[in-house]
């Protein structure tokens, strides 16, 4: 007995509410369906609470936090060693991850009905937000890498299916397809990953494979393969398959068009809980990407980087207030994956895992709060432009000021909770490795500049002509914005160091005033620059636009990433592999089972000549047939 | 009686019973009783063999009976079950009760089209439960004639020329496997002594090497081709499209099984020295058939098309995890063979539903049914979702069996295939989001669609029945993988012992 | 005198068979038939089967060929003369024949027949009858009944295919 | 058994006779002139089983009886051919037998 039984039901609540609205919710009135689901949420979000204060101050022993496992059952049995459990794992991140999906999640089902109200299918809309709530849960949870990938693939269909939600949408059905297929493919890399993993370790569970002193490996090192270790195969594999839910480069292209989703799904899966899956998988795994395969975190460190700046930078010249969103998204994402990639082992070595947790969480509070603040805007202005908006300050105060902490968050402005969490990634990118530094210290101005353009852009300026008159929304859709508001306000002086750390282990932190400056410095001069080119109505911004030309072209079509993989898609799999395969299975290998049975045809057809009706055609050839015989009994006898 | 021989009787007696009836209504009252029935008895079938392994019964085979009934050949009707025979008599029986519900409404020469229909259940049930080779191959023949009937009467389109191809191929694989059983027959007694056609006695000896070399081949591409095995495959296109809805149910759900089955209980479990040897050319052409008919399936417009293709693939996949010779990968691959076989029948029932009211199967002509008949677009959803191996269907638990067995393999190239053909879930992904995408996504295309109604009670029953099988499976498949697992042991280690690997 | 006679009838049948077999005139073919079949009768006259030469003299020369120039008589002209045969067939059957008696006789003149050296039965009307109708060791009444049956069969069958059908007789 | 004939000329005559048959049979347009070889054929047969009768096992007559059945088979036959022959005479007005093909293919 741990005493934590209970959480099993933190999962199986949404599940069954899943169920129930799924299958009996076209009966009911709609309203019904929305307010089990929120309930049903509500008591998950209690649970994990609770669930939390009991973990994490119900003390810990010299070792830190050590895992729990209060319900494990095998599911089925490959091989001797090898069985798929279902069970619930508890640590420190995944009891953070606990709280955060069920917190945002919670938040997200009381904002649905208001911004969903009235919508066709509110009840289906209601189901497949508890199907995603359990699977991400059930991710979390996982007391097995391949549990995890069960509820890796149920996440990305929960995804899908909330994509495509407005399926009479062309584009929302194209983006939800879309969504799928990437992540799809690397979660083909993820499998094999865990296909090697397997077949090296022959174990799934979490608690052989991350143990630091783990005895699974003692094959690895002589395996390889084209001159990289096995070790490292996998967890690159592996972390491509993170990469895809995370949307890291080049894998990133189905982020953005997810957007075509409803913007309370945006807040929830697409900002705040499923595309961390990815962080969370490299952090779950971090002990074997250490140890086993320092290499590995390498890419994991680069690709993030890479991706946080790429992604900043395109999300500078988007119209599309919740593409602008999505792109900061990925930038903030890049940093997590950054941090782990930084990151050492136990103690002060492992700030950047700290780091990157705290991010994740305090970011899952602001990025939800800026999609939901978005989705209370286009909920007025019945717009996704920016073009179409302006001077919203005067109608939304509520949204307003919401808005307005949360990008203040972003561009981490102390004491909020975003300055810690982003002051504590750019120390350890400082201490592991100069140029990452330089490229995230630039992404923190590039990320204060575009999230002001987009505020100034919004609430300032000057007023649009509206078909009618903005209005606040209902309080359904403001009380989870200031819930959310206030947690990003305050969730910065949670002392994660103390919780959540690489080895389970509490170390102090402190603050690093030779990095936190100018880290803030940079921040307020993106602010200041948004302020000047967005807070009145000028062309100042359209001139520099043009005088960049093809380099602002190229970014605002986001360097083109979505034409190239649609042409190889549709130009090389469609034109160049499967339709020749259609025709040559068709063609040639059809045609050649025909042409068997073409030949029989003309061959008797032929041959049928000799059935001539001719007596004594048959006559020769009884007598020539016997007289051969005769022949060849007197040659061979 | 035997509980087995019920499995034979039952269908008998229900077509003696529709001999005597008189219009549709009661052709089909009879079969559905009849198939009920069947189904009741499958899965007692099944709660009895868990029950009597539970008590500790270790006989490899349960219910075992013999009669001689042709003296002189010394063929007897042997009859016996392990859990994989139980599994796969699970599947027909349920298939078999969802295609009858699924052609409810065949009016035309109704009473003839059931009686084909469950003569071909019989030798679907009578295969299954053989274990004499003769009496075995008999029953295949059976399963395989009516169909010829099947597609050439009650089809569509081209039916003619389809039932023609489609029967002539199974034929040439008849012949070759026919080679192959006496083959086995007349090496049964290498040290002297009579002569047998019966499994479980063949496999007790060691056939000679040579002739193993040379029957292997025919035999397993015999029974390779019932499993579309690549370059045998084309007639599953062809034959699927012009079928008629429940024939395709069984075709692919059951009868191309049967080949699978025949492949490892009769080709490699009886001549394992040359399974070893020649595996590795069927894995390559398996592999080719996984990745191809995916590939194929991207391309088609016709829903029957795409669904023969994507059977193609996964049955590739059944062959290849067999050839695998480990007992996870052969576990995987029966797994995949009863989900295949199930969600599979569950398209095939969709597909003839859908074209039932929009007289159309070309994709290109539908759009937006989700709309309109929303009950057959989520059953269709869920089919498709449980082909591309979604957690909580049954493809996923098959799939991945598959490959974590395959993948144990200690030698290089069958990890390398394996990852090959991993390779085409991302594949299956893109061709069953592309169907569901542009016919049941979207705009409605045709307005002629929105009069469309949807499904009667008979085709609900006919697709949950399928759909609860297929979820049953997909979340709680520990029960069926160890009852295989269990079984599989003999034949594994019959196999291992002439691995090189 | 046997031996002369031997070589007389045998030139007789070889010249007439293939006369039979090479005129162009039917009427004609059917009288070198008759001479055949006459001096095949003398052959068991030579072999001293009296009975065997008296029934190949009636029932052959007399009632086949005498069915046979009837049967010409219904169907052909007299003074009709036939076309030559066929290139090809001339050459199949010239080949085959030439070929076929090659092989014959290589066949023949390669064994050794040899007597079994009994003692000669003596062939009288007596022992042919009691043999023809007995069921005893060399007792051949069960074919004797059979051709009997076999007779009758045909005798119905050339009268059912020779009859004119009820429509013909309508018609002419 | 005759003095001074040797078992071969018999046999030497039949065979001539019975390949002339053949011969007939194949180059003959006529159908009764083919009737006629096949005649030839039986005749040829004949006097084989008589001659073997005669020289070989001169204790028995089952040569003899043979031949006795052949020609009643002949007559047979010849009965019902001569109908056929009639039969299609009345049909196709001629006995040609290239133009009895009816049943080809």
């Amino acid at each position: 007995m741990t005493g934590f039984e209970y959480t099993i039901l933190i999962p199986l609540i949404p599940l069954a509410i899943f169920l129930i609205t799924g299958l009996l919710g076209m009966k009911w009135k709609p309203a019904v369906s929305g307010i089990l689901g929120t309930a049903g949420m509500g008591t998950s979000f209690l649970l994990s609470v609770i669930t939390a204060i009991s973990y994490f101050f119900g003390g810990h022993g010299e070792a830190g936090f050590s895992p729990i496992i209060p319900a494990n059952i095998t599911w089925l049995k490959l091989t001797e060693t090898l069985h798929i459990k279902m069970g619930v794992l508890l640590d420190p991140i995944s009891v953070m991850m606990l709280v955060v999906i069920t917190t945002v999640s919670f938040m997200v089902h009381i904002y649905s009905l208001g911004y969903m109200k009235g919508e066709k299918g509110f009840a289906r809309f209601y189901a497949f937000l508890s199907l995603f709530s359990f699977s991400m849960l059930g991710l979390v949870l996982a007391t097995n890498i391949f549990q995890m990938y069960i509820f890796w693939e149920l996440v990305g269909v929960s995804s899908f299916l909330l994509i495509g939600f407005y399926y009479e949408k062309p584009s929302a059905v194209a983006a939800s397809k879309k969504a799928f297929i990437v992540t799809r493919f690397a979660d083909l890399g993820f499998l094999i990953g865990i296909l090697i993993l397997s077949f090296i370790t022959g174990t799934f569970d979490f608690d052989q494979l991350t143990n630091p002193q783990a005895s699974v490996f003692g094959g690895a090192a002589s395996l390889g393969f084209m001159g990289i270790s096995a070790m490292t195969w996998a967890m690159v594999l592996i972390f491509i398959g993170g990469a895809g839910k995370s949307a890291m480069f080049p894998l990133h292209i189905w982020l953005p068009d997810a957007m075509e989703g409803p913007t309370p799904v945006s807040a929830l899966i697409h900002a705040a809980t499923m595309v961390v899956a990815g962080v969370f998988l490299v952090a779950r795994m971090f002990p074997v990407f250490h140890f086993q395969a320092p290499d590995a975190l390498e890419v994991v460190a680069w690709v993030g980087g890479f991706t946080s700046l790429f992604a900043a930078v395109i999300a500078i010249t988007q119209f599309d207030i919740k593409r602008v969103l999505a792109f900061s998204t990925l930038s903030q994402l890049g940093y997590m994956m950054l941090a782990l990639g930084v990151s050492g082992y136990g103690g002060e070595e492992g700030l950047g895992y700290m780091a990157s947790m705290f991010h994740l969480f305090t970011h899952a509070m602001f990025k939800a709060l800026l999609f939901l603040g978005a989705g209370s805007i286009i909920h007025a202005v019945h717009s996704n432009y920016m073009y179409d908006m302006g001077g919203l300050r005067k109608y939304m105060p509520i949204t307003h000021i919401t808005f307005l902490i949360a990008c203040l968050t972003i561009a981490g402005v102390p004491p909020l909770s975003g300055f810690f969490s982003k002051d504590e990634i750019l120390v350890a990118a400082f201490n592991h490795n100069k140029i990452l530094f330089g490229i995230e210290y630039l992404v923190a101005g590039l990320t204060a500049f575009y999230m002001f353009r987009l505020y100034f852009n919004v609430f300032w300026g000057k007023d649009r002509h509206y078909h009618h008159t903005p209005h606040e929304s209902p309080l359904t859709m403001s009380i989870p914005l200031m819930f959310l508001a206030v947690a990003s306000v305050f969730a910065g002086f949670l002392p994660f160091s103390e919780l959540v750390t690489s080895d389970a282990k509490p170390f102090e932190t402190e603050m690093h005033l030779m990095i936190a400056v100018p880290s803030v410095l940079i921040g307020l001069v993106g602010i200041f620059f948004a302020w000047l080119l967005y807070k009145k109505e000028s062309r100042v911004p359209d001139a520099i636009a043009a005088k960049f030309g093809i380099l602002y072209k190229a970014t605002y079509n986001k360097f083109y990433f979505d034409e190239i993989y649609l042409f190889v898609t549709k130009k090389i799999i469609f034109n160049y592999i499967s339709r020749p395969v259609a025709w040559f299975d068709r063609h040639i290998i059809d045609g050649f089972m025909v042409g068997i049975g073409l030949v029989t045809e003309k061959t008797s057809y032929l041959i049928k000549g000799m059935q001539s009706g001719q007596l004594q055609h048959y006559a020769f050839a009884f007598v020539a047939g016997t007289l051969a015989l005769v022949l060849s009994i007197l040659y061979f006898l | 009686m035997n509980i087995l021989s019920l499995f034979v009787v039952v269908p008998v007696l229900t077509i003696v019973g529709i001999l005597f009836t008189k219009d549709f209504k009661g052709a089909r009252v009879v079969s559905a009783i009849g198939m009920s029935i069947q189904l009741v008895l499958a899965a007692a079938l099944i709660l009895m063999y868990l029950g009597a392994r539970k008590a500790g019964v270790t006989d490899e085979m349960l219910w075992t009976a013999d009669y001689t009934w042709f003296k002189s050949l010394n063929i007897h009707y042997a009859i016996g079950v392990d859990g994989i025979a139980v599994a796969m008599i699970g599947l027909t029986a349920i298939v078999v009760f969802a295609g009858i519900f699924a052609s409810w409404e065949v009016e035309y020469l109704s009473r003839e089209f059931f009686i084909s229909l469950i003569l071909l259940a019989t030798g679907v049930f009578g295969f299954f439960i053989s274990l004499d080779l003769f009496t075995m191959f008999l029953f295949y023949e059976l399963a395989v004639i009516p169909m010829y009937l099947l597609i050439g009467v009650w089809g569509s389109g081209p039916k003619e020329a389809s039932a023609m191809k489609l029967t002539l191929m199974l034929m040439g694989g008849s012949a070759l496997l026919m080679v192959g059983l006496f083959g086995l027959y007349y090496n049964s007694a290498p040290d002297g002594g009579s002569l047998t056609w019966n499994i479980l006695e063949i496999a007790k000896i060691k056939i000679p090497v040579e002739a193993q070399r040379f029957f292997f081949p025919f035999t397993f591409i015999g029974f390779g081709i019932l499993g579309a095995l690549f370059p045998f495959h084309t007639w599953s296109p062809d034959g699927h499209a012009s079928a008629p809805t429940a024939v395709s149910m069984l075709h692919a759900g059951v009868l191309m099984k049967l080949g699978g089955y025949g492949c490892f209980r009769v080709a490699m479990f009886l001549m394992p020295e040359a399974a070893n040897e020649m595996a590795w050319i069927f894995i390559i052409l398996t592999t080719i058939s996984v990745v191809y008919g995916a590939f194929g399936a991207i391309w088609q417009k016709d829903l029957k098309f795409i669904n023969a293709y994507s059977s193609v693939s996964h049955c590739g996949l059944v062959i290849f995890a067999l050839l695998m010779m480990n007992q996870t990968a052969m576990d995987g691959a029966i797994l995949q063979m009863i989900s295949h076989g199930l969600m599979t029948a569950l398209f095939f029932a969709l597909i003839g539903m859908i074209y039932g009211r929009t007289h159309t199967r070309n994709i290109t002509e539908m759009g937006g049914l989700m709309k309109v008949i929303p009950f057959l677009a989520v059953v269709y959803m869920i089919a498709g979702f449980a082909s591309l191996g979604l957690p909580g269907l049954s493809g996923f638990v098959a799939e991945m069996t598959v490959f974590v067995g395959s993948f144990q393999h200690q030698d290089t190239f069958h990890r390398v295939v394996t990852i090959i053909a991993a390779s085409s879930i991302v594949i299956t992904a893109v061709y069953i989001l592309r169907v569901v995408g542009m016919i049941l996504l979207g705009p409605v295309k045709d307005p002629h669609h929105l009069e469309l109604t949807d499904a009667k009670w008979f085709e609900r029953l006919s697709t949950i029945t399928l759909v609860l099988s297929v979820a049953a499976i997909g979340i709680a498949p520990l029960w069926l993988s160890d009852m295989i697992q269990a079984s599989l042991e003999p034949i594994v280690a019959k196999l291992t012992v002439f691995n090189p690997f | 005198m046997n031996v002369v006679m031997f070589y007389l009838l045998s030139a007789i049948i070889l010249i007439f068979s293939l006369l039979s077999i090479t005129t162009r005139k039917i009427l004609r073919a059917a009288v070198y038939l008759l001479f055949v079949l006459v001096a095949t009768s003398g052959f068991y006259f030579l072999l001293n089967y009296e009975f065997m030469a008296a029934v190949q003299l009636t029932l052959y020369a007399g009632g086949i060929v005498v069915l046979i120039i009837f049967s010409i008589l219904l169907t052909s002209h007299i003074s009709h003369k036939f076309k030559h045969p066929a290139l090809l067939n001339l050459l199949m059957g010239a080949g085959v024949a030439v070929i076929g008696a090659g092989v014959a006789l290589y066949i023949i003149f390669n064994e050794k027949f040899t007597a079994n050296g009994q003692p000669e039965l003596p062939v009288d009307m007596t022992a042919i009858g009691t043999q023809l109708l007995s069921t005893e060791k060399n007792g051949y009444v069960l074919p004797f009944e059979l051709i009997s049956v076999l007779l009758l069969a045909a005798i119905i069958a050339a009268i059912v295919i020779a009859k004119k059908g009820k429509q013909e007789e309508k018609e002419s | 058994m005759i003095q001074g004939i040797p078992i071969y000329h018999f046999l030497v005559v039949s065979t001539l006779m019975f390949f002339i048959g053949v011969c007939g049979f194949i180059i003959r347009r006529n159908l009764i002139t083919m009737l006629m070889a096949v005649e030839l054929i039986l005749n040829s047969v004949n006097i084989n089983f008589v001659v073997f009768n005669r020289y070989l096992y001169p204790d028995q007559l089952q040569g003899h009886f043979f031949s006795l059945f052949i020609v009643g088979i002949a007559a047979a036959e010849a009965a019902v051919a001569i109908a056929l022959i009639i039969n299609i005479y009345r049909r196709i007005n001629n006995i040609e037998v290239e133009n009895v093909n009816e049943m080809k293919f």
